[in-house]
């Protein structure tokens, strides 16, 4: 099937046209931001009636409303849907995905079909999270998930599965999104648009997808480790081996405490737009905010185990993870007295995103500095696990993340639709959300104060904690209260609301120059940037519009606007995914089908366009020169990273902690992996020469490498077989120690990347006989496969130091 | 309206930390308090407590105030209609070097103190009249054993005043944590690794402790309660849980003793001389303490009753079973268990 | 950029170079794994081991990264993107062992 | 007195007459900034070598041994080479004999590896305790890291134009991975469980500090302080950038020259 892209030549709103089809198809960042919208707006509602059932049972002493097992759901439920299927794919899929573009000046994201695939995938994840619900299997060991709860000697049902299989299938998702958005935002960029003019949310939101990229990782390894843990016997989390629970505690918040950032930083960000264009001034000390965004992000990687100062890690640690985590609160200071110097002086306009932005920065800074108070290793002894964690949480997440959230979706409304959200409505959502809001989160300090701990289905009634909890519960419907103002206000003003017309908030961005809402290319013309705030500086006359019109920006005329053309297959490839993992842990039959469908689809999706000027993809960035396949895959290479750390970091762990059976010292076969080491490294070396040919269009060399390269690859595949079938014979197998588990995993999913790899070569080369390399600029496709394959090169020449030739090294 | 609602809201959150901090020293109002220490770690932990709240409420404040003050000063709302030249936007350095380098100096004026007390309260030695104590924690109730004096019991520790205490914390299924709110301070108990927690309680009285990290079905169900006794107080307790069980006197309660014996109860509990099983709590001085079930009933013989009739009811999750005793031989071995002082 | 330019060019002097170039690479690639293998048997060089495996694989990695990755010849942004996630991949590992080891010590 | 060597007293005070000299000499002028920094560099100097700090390093206080070390590596080479001058430079450096080696050296990549190469060296247990009990060795190691410490700074704080620093961000990449090294050191020292160099177990300690807790205190102050530290440079260097990147117009002309070169 073969569509050729649609030439845009009307100027239509992207929202228009293409029916139920048009929008299951669509490539279109706006559409599929809009699907991120509603959907996480099911998963608020969701999650939103989870807490209000909580808040029943703890309204009164020894409720029995919920029973213990329904209300552990509940919370396990409550915490993952608001995090992983509400306040984060808001930011990344609404937010970023539909706003980025617009705001870097570009007719849409870098890879348009996988934009469609992030969400299809993100969205299959969330279902499975949710499937135990209608079994009453329902997670149910807290959103973090403590190992060796979630083993299945102490989980035994399919709650722990349904939560592991949905983080992992909708991270894959994320991963995507990040690596998608991240490649937008390094080569998409309008001419002019250099980092130190890029709008503040653009700085934000890039931070956060190189966060995502860093920290899903770990949490990715960690749950394998759950599953492999639950369906094939190993111990990576269990004491009795050898091992130990805590590792899953460092894997997680070596996700989790970035998570926070993730969720975060779209916040900051989405307020440094609202401050200053309702102070009417530009923002305050632009490039400090712009590089403590940055350093937040940095940051935030080195401070995880301020999560475990419970755990027993020695003085040593805690004072370590103490002082980074305290350093945190300069940069994040810096950017609240940054907005409010950008208030000072200005002509504050009183509305209802404003509101949003300033109720964020008073409560805001109430969860920054109940953290600061858990940053001190005495006092989180006291505090960890009590409500005023949650207290604490729920200020940073909620009224400082999510207040910062509706502010955004208050202002950017009218650009998605075209029509201003009611204002009169909009402040009693205001008015109601920040009273609910704070009658339910600040008893929670005092709950916990008090010596309440968190996630207790019941408390005592002589404890002094009744009528807080009461309070709390009251809060909670009004906030719910809240909600429906907020889905009134929409259903009222999708039809009949105000129009807004491109500008009305006399806004500084991009965005704002473009008609509401914006066309399916959102830019007739790629705008030319001479400034940070581009368009209100003109506007205000700051900038005077050069006298020689930039000419080639204007040559690109209408009628040449390449639209990324619709596409079935990403939400095929999600399918096959989502068929692949449950088939994996309920049905095995479908695993082989859901393999195939995916197989198929994303191969099909590669060669879905024959002609090149249909591949938005393959374009190459306005201000950087440089391939976006390249930009992307190189994102996606430094995601791997993380991924490889994490399972090296686990094997030197448990080197050495073996309690019975063959270990590294006796039994690695040193000769053989050197040979197939040495076959490994060949293989780069002709994979560069096939590059290469093909760079100079010389087909037929190119091919006769990329055979040489296969082959050298499945040689190295071959000797990895025998290597694993030999170790079986000598008694090694995945259950039989640490060892076993750390190196058949490690090395495991090594070979795997080699296969794939192989895969991927052997598609390429079988295009090659096709002449699909034919068109010109297609030679990058062998680039990016190259940069793929050199890197699992350098990823073995790590694996072969540490695992094969530390093999005797003793334990410091 | 904005601005009066706003000073209005901060009025009443600050009121509301004051009355908290306030009414939250009162341990008769609120027992698991922090607010209230009786040990000498939980007085280190509530000064650094104590400054932070200071310095967050300085700070707090002062956002407060600024906001306040931008609000004030700085809204219009007749001129939305009128377009007017953006007002000037100046930017000062030695600005944005203050409020980089002020909370840089307040967090190390938190820092110090801090880390001090962070390698006080964790010494890999204990003082060497520490009284050792083992804690093993089970889904979901506490063991715990006294290794220099022989003595084991469940759910309720006690301890004398004055006198270092070390807690070596075990766990023999997955991770949970000990928390006494008064004592200052959890610990997480790690499966395959002996944590430790050492303070010197300060005052008699009767203490909650709490399992604070979600373990299970039955999370809220594993508490446990702290005795600080006087030195006195103590050695009698000592002496009675030292020794072998009661023996039974009245006729239910022998009746009981036989019902025990031949019971399934055998197989998971201890009574010194009768049974020996671990998987459950030591019964030997059962009647001894104030509580049972992770410390959530009273020890009473009703309470007991209708534990032994159908433990699941009021605690879901629990390995014991259901042993379907019914009429008298339920009321015997309950007059036998409580018989056991 | 270069590639753009050199798509257009055809074969130009400079892919002679290259080719020299990669085929170095590969034999001090060879020549490196040879060291560490025959390192890894010598007794008298256990104890800094180590530190020597870390040195010779690390030169491997980077040969590989410059050359047949094409940092050394590409656009600095590649870099700015890659270097980066190692520097925290390098941080994880590190700070992960660290923490691990003394925790399995005992503190 | 005994703690003010005559030979580090000597060795500033001549640095400081050739530098005095040379702008007599060559009738120039520094601007006074250069010659606050210059005069930073060796009061920072005179600092870690000399008097309470070097007095307690010799009295068996890693913490303090460390922080000398930070001071000569971190501190001073800095505002050494923001205290230099183009003209005082290049004579020395871009003469027929020096000009190859300086341009090896101060190669960002060879500087960097060529930095921490020192830094993995000296805190080897065997070298570390030798320096230690040899004052020679000693010496001949402060030196070698003075000299370690400009080569690392070089590619930052360069006053060449022939042997130019890197641009803004690759500084702050540079920088960035600093840490690495920094913190394989650092973190195996904070963590051991036992004191790593026999030195500091013989003898009496100052102040009656473990000598373990004061292990502890010199790896965090190597970890996290100076990681602060150079995350403070970084900033430093950012802004900076910030400065300069927004009135930079050439960036729009190049950029729209390059879509002019791609429709043709």
């Amino acid at each position: 099937m073969v569509a050729l892209p649609k030439e845009i030549t009307v100027e239509e709103s992207y929202l228009e046209g293409g029916g139920l089809w048009g929008w299951l198809t669509t490539t279109d960042h706006k559409r599929i931001g809009v699907l991120y919208g509603l959907t996480t707006l099911v998963f608020l509602l969701i999650g939103g009636i989870e807490a209000l059932l909580m808040r029943i049972q703890l309204a009164r002493p020894d409720n029995t409303f919920l029973s213990a097992h329904l209300y552990n759901e509940m919370f396990t439920m409550h915490g993952t849907t608001m995090i992983f299927l509400v306040v984060m794919p808001v930011g990344l899929g609404f937010f970023a995905n539909f706003i980025v573009p617009l705001q870097i000046g570009a007719r849409d994201v870098a890879f348009p079909r996988l934009n469609a695939l992030s969400y299809w995938i993100f969205l299959f994840g969330a279902l499975v999270l949710n499937a135990g619900w209608l079994a009453n299997v329902a997670p149910n060991a807290g959103w973090f998930g403590y190992a060796n709860l979630t083993e299945s000697y102490y989980s035994p049902g399919l709650n722990i599965d349904f939560w592991t299989l949905g983080l992992l299938i909708s991270g894959v998702g994320s991963v995507m999104a990040a690596v998608n958005l991240l490649a937008t935002v390094i080569n998409m960029r309008a001419p002019g648009m250099t980092f130190m003019r890029m709008p503040l949310f653009v700085w934000s939101v890039m931070v956060m997808f190189v966060l995502i990229l860093v920290a899903f990782p770990p949490l990715t390894v960690g749950l394998i480790f759950l599953m492999m843990d639950r369906f094939f016997g190993t111990h990576f989390y269990r004491a009795v081996a050898g091992a130990t629970p805590l590792l899953w505690q460092h894997l997680f918040w070596l996700f989790g405490h970035p998570e926070v950032y993730i969720m975060v930083l779209p916040a900051f960000g989405i307020m440094s737009e609202i401050v200053p264009t309702f102070s009417r001034k530009p923002l305050y000390g632009y490039p400090v905010m712009a590089y403590s965004t940055a350093l937040i992000g940095f940051l935030s990687y080195g401070v995880w185990a301020h999560h475990m100062f419970a755990v027993g890690m020695g003085p040593v640690a805690d004072s370590a993870f103490a002082l980074t985590s305290m350093l945190i609160a300069i940069p994040t200071g810096i950017k609240i007295f940054s907005w409010i110097a950008t208030m000072w002086g200005g002509d504050l306009k009183m509305k209802t995103p404003f509101l949003f932005a300033l109720a964020f920065l008073i409560q805001f800074t109430m969860g920054g500095l109940s953290g600061v108070m858990h940053a001190q290793p005495p006092i989180d002894l006291q505090q960890t696990d009590s409500y005023f964690v949650v207290a604490h949480f729920h200020y940073v997440l909620f009224g400082g993340a999510a207040f910062a959230l509706l502010g955004g979706l208050y202002y950017w409304w009218p650009k998605v639709t075209g029509r201003l959200l009611d204002e009169r409505l909009g402040r009693w959502n205001f008015w109601t959300i920040v009273i609910g809001f704070n009658l339910t989160f600040f008893p929670m300090h005092i709950m916990g104060a008090e010596g309440m701990p968190r996630r207790v289905y019941r408390y005592p009634g002589d404890m002094g904690l009744n009528s807080l909890n009461m309070l709390s519960t009251i809060g909670a419907f009004l906030m719910a209260f809240s909600v429906l103002i907020l889905l009134i206000n929409i259903y009222k003003t999708r039809r009949r609301g105000a129009v807004a017309g491109p500008d009305p908030w006399d806004g500084r961005t991009l965005e704002w120059s473009i008609p509401s809402p914006p066309p399916a290319y959102n830019f007739k013309n790629i705008p030319l940037v001479r400034a940070r705030d581009a368009f209100w500086r003109e506007k205000y006359g700051y900038e005077q519009p050069p006298t020689a019109a930039p000419a080639p920006a204007a040559a690109q005329a209408v009628e040449h606007i390449h639209m990324p053309p619709p596409s079935l297959y990403p939400i095929l490839i999600a399918a096959g995914i989502t068929m692949t993992g449950i088939g994996f842990m309920l049905w095995p039959r479908i695993v082989v089908t859901g393999l195939v469908l995916t197989v198929f689809s994303a191969i099909a999706m590669a060669f879905e366009y024959p002609e090149a000027g249909a591949e938005s993809e393959a374009s190459i960035g306005p201000a950087t020169g440089l391939d976006t396949r390249k930009v992307g895959i190189w994102c996606f290479i430094g995601s791997e990273s993380l991924f490889f750390a994490s399972l090296i970091a686990t094997y030197m762990i448990y080197k050495g902690r073996d309690l019975v059976g063959p270990t590294a010292e006796t039994i690695l076969n040193v000769p053989l992996t050197t040979t197939t080491t040495f076959v490994l490294l060949m293989s780069s070396l002709t994979m560069v020469l096939a590059q290469d040919a093909y760079r100079r269009t010389d087909r037929t060399w190119g091919l006769r490498w990329l055979f040489v390269t296969i082959v050298l690859g499945l040689i190295f595949l071959g000797g990895q077989v025998y290597e694993f079938a030999s170790f079986y014979h000598e008694g090694l197998t995945l259950q039989t120690n640490l060892f076993g588990e750390t190196f058949y995993t490690m090395v495991g999913f090594h070979g795997a990347h080699v296969a794939i790899g192989v895969i991927v070569l052997a598609v390429l080369a079988g295009a090659s006989l096709a002449g699909w390399f034919k068109v010109r600029n297609r030679d990058v496709a062998v680039e990016a496969a190259a940069l793929y394959w050199h890197f699992v090169d350098i990823v073995w020449v790590v694996i072969f130091s540490v695992v094969y030739l530390m093999r005797a090294i003793a334990k410091a | 309206m904005s601005s009066a609602s706003i000073r209005a809201a901060i009025h009443t959150l600050l009121a509301g930390v004051f009355a908290a901090l306030l009414s939250g020293c009162d341990p008769r109002r609120f027992p698991g308090s922090t607010f209230a220490p009786r040990s000498d770690m939980a007085h280190w932990v509530e000064a650094v407590y104590f400054e932070v709240i200071g310095w967050d409420g300085l700070i707090l404040i002062l956002i407060c105030v600024l906001v306040f003050l931008c609000l004030t000063r700085f809204s219009t709302r007749a001129s939305e209609d009128q377009p007017k030249p953006p007002p000037p936007h100046p930017e000062y350095l030695g600005l944005e070097v203050a409020w980089t380098v002020g909370p840089a100096l307040i967090l190390l004026f938190i820092a110090v103190p801090s880390l001090r007390i962070v390698f006080r309260t964790q010494q890999s030695a204990p003082p060497t009249n520490a009284l050792i104590i083992n804690v093993t924690a089970h889904q979901w109730w506490w063991q715990f054993d006294y290794p220099s004096m022989g003595i084991h019991t469940a759910n309720e520790v006690h301890i004398p005043v004055d006198r270092p205490v070390r807690f070596l914390l075990n766990s023999t299924d997955v991770i949970h944590s000990f928390w006494i709110p008064a004592m200052g301070g959890k610990r997480d108990v790690v499966p395959g690794h002996v944590n430790e927690l050492t303070f010197t309680p300060q005052v008699t009285g009767e203490y909650i402790g709490e399992c604070a990290e979600f373990c299970g079905l039955s999370h809220a169900n594993m508490r446990f309660r702290v005795f600080v006794q006087s030195r006195v107080a103590f050695d009698d307790w000592r002496a009675n849980q030292a020794g072998g069980p009661r023996l039974p006197t009245g006729g239910p309660a022998r009746a009981g003793e036989q019902v025990y014996v031949t019971s399934a109860c055998t197989t998971c509990h201890a009574i010194a001389g009768y049974s020996s099983g671990y998987i459950g709590p030591n019964l030997t001085h059962f009647a001894s303490r104030t509580t049972f079930a992770g410390s959530t009933l009273r020890n009473t013989p009703q309470n007991l009753a209708a534990w032994l009739e159908n433990p699941q009811a009021l605690k879901p999750g629990a390995q014991m079973p259901a042993l379907g005793l019914r009429g008298t031989e339920l009321n015997d071995l309950v007059a036998y268990l409580e018989s056991l002082k | 950029m270069t590639s753009q330019a050199e798509t257009a060019g055809g074969v130009g002097p400079q892919h002679q170079s290259r080719t020299l170039a990669y085929l170095v690479v590969a034999g001090l690639l060879a020549i490196l794994t040879a060291m560490e293998v025959w390192a890894s048997y010598i007794h008298a060089l256990r104890p800094i081991l180590v530190p020597l495996l870390v040195v010779l694989s690390g030169a491997k990695f980077a040969l590989v990264v410059l050359f047949y990755m094409h940092l050394h010849y590409d656009s600095w942004t590649f870099s700015a993107i890659f270097l980066p996630a190692l520097l925290i991949a390098v941080i994880v590992v590190i700070s992960l062992v660290a923490l691990m080891v003394r925790f399995f010590a005992g503190f | 007195m005994e703690d003010l060597h005559p030979s580090v007293i000597i060795g500033v005070l001549a640095l400081a007459a050739l530098y005095i000299g040379a702008v007599r000499a060559s009738g120039r002028r520094v601007t006074p900034f250069q010659a606050a920094a210059f005069a930073g560099a060796l009061i920072v100097m005179l600092l870690a070598l000399c008097g309470p700090i070097d007095e307690l390093e010799d009295d068996r206080l890693f913490v303090a041994h460390m922080a000398q070390h930070l001071m000569l590596c971190l501190l001073m080479p800095p505002l050494l080479l923001l205290g230099l001058t183009d003209w005082m430079v290049r004579p020395l450096l871009l003469n027929r004999w020096v000009r190859p080696a300086a341009r090896l050296l101060f190669n960002p990549l060879v500087a960097f590896l060529g930095y921490n190469a020192m830094l993995v060296a000296v805190h080897g247990p065997r070298l570390y305790d030798l320096m230690c009990r040899d004052d020679a060795v000693h010496i001949t190691i402060h030196l070698v890291m003075m000299a370690a410490g400009v080569m690392l700074w070089w590619p930052l704080f360069s006053p060449l134009r022939e042997l130019p620093r890197l641009n803004y961000p690759a500084q702050i990449l540079y920088l960035f991975l600093l840490l690495i090294p920094m913190a394989a050191v650092a973190a195996p020292i904070s963590f051991a469980t036992s004191v790593i160099y026999p030195w500091y177990l013989e003898g009496p300690h100052p102040f009656g500090i473990a000598p373990l807790a004061d292990q502890v205190a010199g790896g965090l102050l190597m970890w996290v302080g100076a990681g602060f530290y150079v995350i403070c440079v970084a900033t430093l260097i950012f802004y900076q950038w910030a400065q300069r990147d927004d009135c930079d117009d050439p960036v729009v002309r190049r950029t729209t020259d390059l879509r002019a070169a791609k429709s043709h």
